[in-house]
């Protein structure tokens, strides 16, 4: 499904990363690890599609990733360092645009309630604490049709009752057929079946 | 002959063009020649130009500026396509090289666009009595080209990565040659409306050919000069941009020893 | 398509009025331009009445760069703009729908704007009517140049300055055009020549700006 | 030889429009070949500095 053939990555006039081959199977989830600035963020943002690789390629069901159709596209998702939540919508809009965007699944209730953001769905996000809003990225996460999920970090902030969640519903997309890519520094806390190490 | 071959003999040539090693070496010895060629032609055609061509029966002599600004304005117009021509090869084909002649065009168009206001300003004195007249459309046209080619070079300053400098300037240089003509015309629909004053009347005075060779060997002159230090400048740029490289390395070597 | 379309632009509009603030800023920018030039120059009617046009459309276009400053930076410092981007509509739909969002917030209050101002430099009343339709084709043109610019210095800190020194020398047919046509309808005289020009100009960048600000916003957040 | 100088009175205004244009153009003609040579340099003093990376190992687990 996402096969990586003798990537190559450069950030400015430093070589990140060479050489890097694997497949990602329906099911599995890959847990990218390495010390800080090794290059985790830069290769999950050239598995998306926002970044060019400086060789090699990146393939989504056998179609380079930053030429994939828009709906195509959709089949994968990315969350970054940054949440890319609205600080000036209330913490339903975001999910409710995202939905809307998306044309993702409509649980936007249940959501709420699992990541026990309930009290807060009218509250701007500008009001939220920093673990607060990573649920909220969660959450739209979850909300999105994809295949597949690119996460960078995705515990920071977080509490371990958030960590709980976090694992619950990647073992429900990996159940479901769905593929992941997790770059971590607590790869203890994940259950992976292919270890990447920058 | 059959039309494969000739179609892959290009393609090959394609790519040698993409190869920084060949280019380097095609430029390096293309200079000297295009060097001793320019200074011949830039020599010949001002000698022409200053002693032997009769001066103009209305603008009498200062039309002998002339010989230096329409090359100048010309190879203003034609660097900036040339410009925006290779940063578009770059984009779209990801080809460095493209990039790094974009990257050696912009500072020789900006030079010679600066000449072309220069010596228009100059020759204004003389023939409209003021050194620089809002009217007229050619002038009007060359100082916003100037502008163009100051935010492009701008635009690269500002970023750190050569990368990302490249990719995005060479959209702005797209998005300017595109609207190069319509700054044009419109520029001359505005004058035309305030009837200013122009250097060469469409129908005017009709240019003789004594007065025309000349001009025609500074052309030559001047985009051979100008290919000169494109190519100068390019061994630069490759140098800096293939650092890395081991053909670069082994150079820096040989020339140090 | 036409339901991502108008989800991106109840977005925009809806965070517009949140920050209303900076909405309003562009706009009070364009009067005071405008009312500092006859301190600049003099408060002489015959003065004023032979330049208001130009003054007006300086105005507009300086404003007009700044409104659109921000356009892409704020989603590009949340991380909005990597979801937009990879998001399952063509990136050029959703510039276009972000800047008919910021146009319709920016550019329409200038067009109320505009007819007051022009009063008070002496313009005839009837002169209005065909003000507020060069204005009105005008302003889009002004509109996607600003997003191109706004989308080439999306990743710079420095970004408002560099984008003036980039797009306004592109801006020069608008201006010929506008304050053409504007000149004409003081005149009383037929102004559709200078009117069909600015919305070739209109319909040129509408068409190809949104394909290259999404490009120019895809390259500058790679 | 002082009547050619004068350019039937319009000699100052030719001769510094072509004496600005050979300043300009040996100034570029300078700059080019300081950039090449400034190229060179650079790259002699900066020597060998290459950084290389391991390969990032890749294995399944379980």
């Amino acid at each position: 499904m996402l096969t990586v053939t003798s990537l190559e990555v450069w950030r400015g006039e430093s070589c990140l990363l060479r050489d890097l081959s694997f497949e990602l199977l329906p099911g599995q989830t890959a847990l990218i690890t390495g010390p800080n600035g090794s290059g985790k963020t830069s290769l999950l943002r050239v598995l998306a599609g926002l970044a060019l690789p400086f060789a090699g390629r990146t393939q989504w069901c056998g179609t380079k990733v930053h030429r994939l159709a828009p709906e195509t596209r959709s089949e994968i998702a990315y969350l970054g360092h940054r949440d890319g939540l609205k600080n000036e919508l209330t913490a339903e809009g975001n999910l409710q645009f995202t939905r809307d965007f998306w044309n993702g699944r409509d649980e936007i209730d249940r959501i709420l309630d699992e990541l026990r953001l309930k009290p807060f769905r009218r509250r701007e996000v500008r009001r939220l604490s920093a673990g607060q809003r990573r649920r909220l990225a969660l959450g739209c996460l979850r909300l999105k049709p994809a295949r597949l999920w690119l996460l960078d970090e995705p515990l920071t902030n977080l509490d371990d009752k958030g960590v709980g969640v976090m694992q619950t519903w990647l073992q429900h997309h990996t159940g479901a057929g769905g593929l992941a890519a997790v770059s971590t520094h607590q790869p203890g806390r994940l259950t992976g079946s292919l270890a990447i190490e920058l | 002959m059959s039309a494969v071959p000739i179609r892959s003999r290009l393609w090959r040539a394609f790519h040698q063009l993409g190869s920084p090693p060949y280019v380097y070496r095609l430029a390096g010895r293309l200079a000297p020649w295009l060097g001793t060629m320019s200074c011949v032609l830039l020599a010949v055609g001002a000698f022409w130009g200053l002693v032997l061509a009769p001066p103009d029966y209305l603008q009498g002599d200062s039309f002998r500026i002339i010989y230096i600004h329409v090359p100048s304005a010309y190879l203003s117009m034609g660097g900036y396509v040339l410009m925006a021509v290779a940063a578009a090869i770059g984009y779209i084909w990801r080809m460095k090289l493209a990039h790094g002649v974009a990257v050696c065009v912009a500072p020789l168009g900006a030079w010679f666009t600066a000449l072309a206001l220069i010596t228009g300003g100059i020759w204004g004195k003389p023939t409209w009595g003021t050194y620089w007249e809002w009217g007229d459309a050619r002038l009007m046209f060359e100082l916003l080209l100037l502008f163009l080619f100051i935010g492009y070079m701008v635009l690269r300053m500002s970023f750190d990565e050569r990368d990302k400098a490249d990719r995005v300037s060479a959209l702005l240089a797209v998005v300017g040659v595109v609207n190069v003509p319509i700054i044009h015309y419109s520029v001359e629909w505005w004058t035309t409306l305030h009837q200013g004053p122009t250097l060469i009347r469409e129908g005017g005075p009709s240019i003789t050919m004594d007065m025309l060779i000349p001009l025609l060997i500074m052309l030559a002159g001047f985009s051979l000069f100008f290919g000169w230090l494109l190519c100068k400048r390019l061994q630069g740029e490759i140098l800096r941009r293939e650092s890395r490289t081991r053909w670069v390395r082994n150079l820096a070597a040989e020339a140090a020893a | 398509m036409a339901d991502i379309f108008i989800c991106i632009l109840k977005r925009d509009l809806r965070l517009a009025f949140r920050r209303w603030s900076e909405l309003a800023t562009p706009l009070i920018f364009f009067v005071i331009i405008a009312s500092l030039f006859p301190l600049a120059a003099s408060p002489d009617e015959a003065q004023l009445r032979s330049t208001g046009a130009a003054v007006l459309w300086m105005s507009a276009l300086l404003s007009s760069l700044l409104a659109l400053d921000g356009l892409f930076r704020a989603d590009a410092e949340d991380g909005s703009m990597e979801q937009l981007i990879l998001g399952p509509a063509p990136l050029g739909l959703v510039v276009l729908a972000k800047i008919v969002a910021h146009w319709s917030v920016s550019g329409v209050p200038l067009l109320v704007l505009a007819p007051v101002l022009a009063l008070s430099f002496y313009l005839p009343l009837t002169a209005l009517p065909g003000l507020v339709a060069a204005l009105a084709l005008a302003t889009p043109t002004l509109s996607v140049l600003a997003a191109i610019g706004a989308a080439l210095t999306v990743s710079l800190r420095a970004g408002g300055t560099i984008i003036g020194l980039l797009i306004l020398p592109l801006t020069g047919p608008v201006l010929i055009f506008g304050t053409r046509a504007t000149e004409l309808a003081a005149l009383g005289e037929p102004l559709a020549g200078p009117l069909y020009l600015l919305a070739a100009l209109a319909v040129l960048s509408v068409s190809l700006g949104p394909v290259i600000t999404a490009a120019a916003v895809r390259t500058a957040l790679e | 030889m002082s009547e050619f100088l004068a350019m039937g009175g319009h000699g100052p205004y030719v001769w510094s429009a072509y004496g600005v244009t050979l300043v300009v153009m040996v100034y570029n003609a300078w700059a080019a070949y300081r950039h090449q040579a400034n190229a060179l340099a650079r790259l002699q003093q900066a020597g060998a500095e290459q950084e290389t990376r391991a390969k990032p190992t890749v294995r399944q687990i379980g």
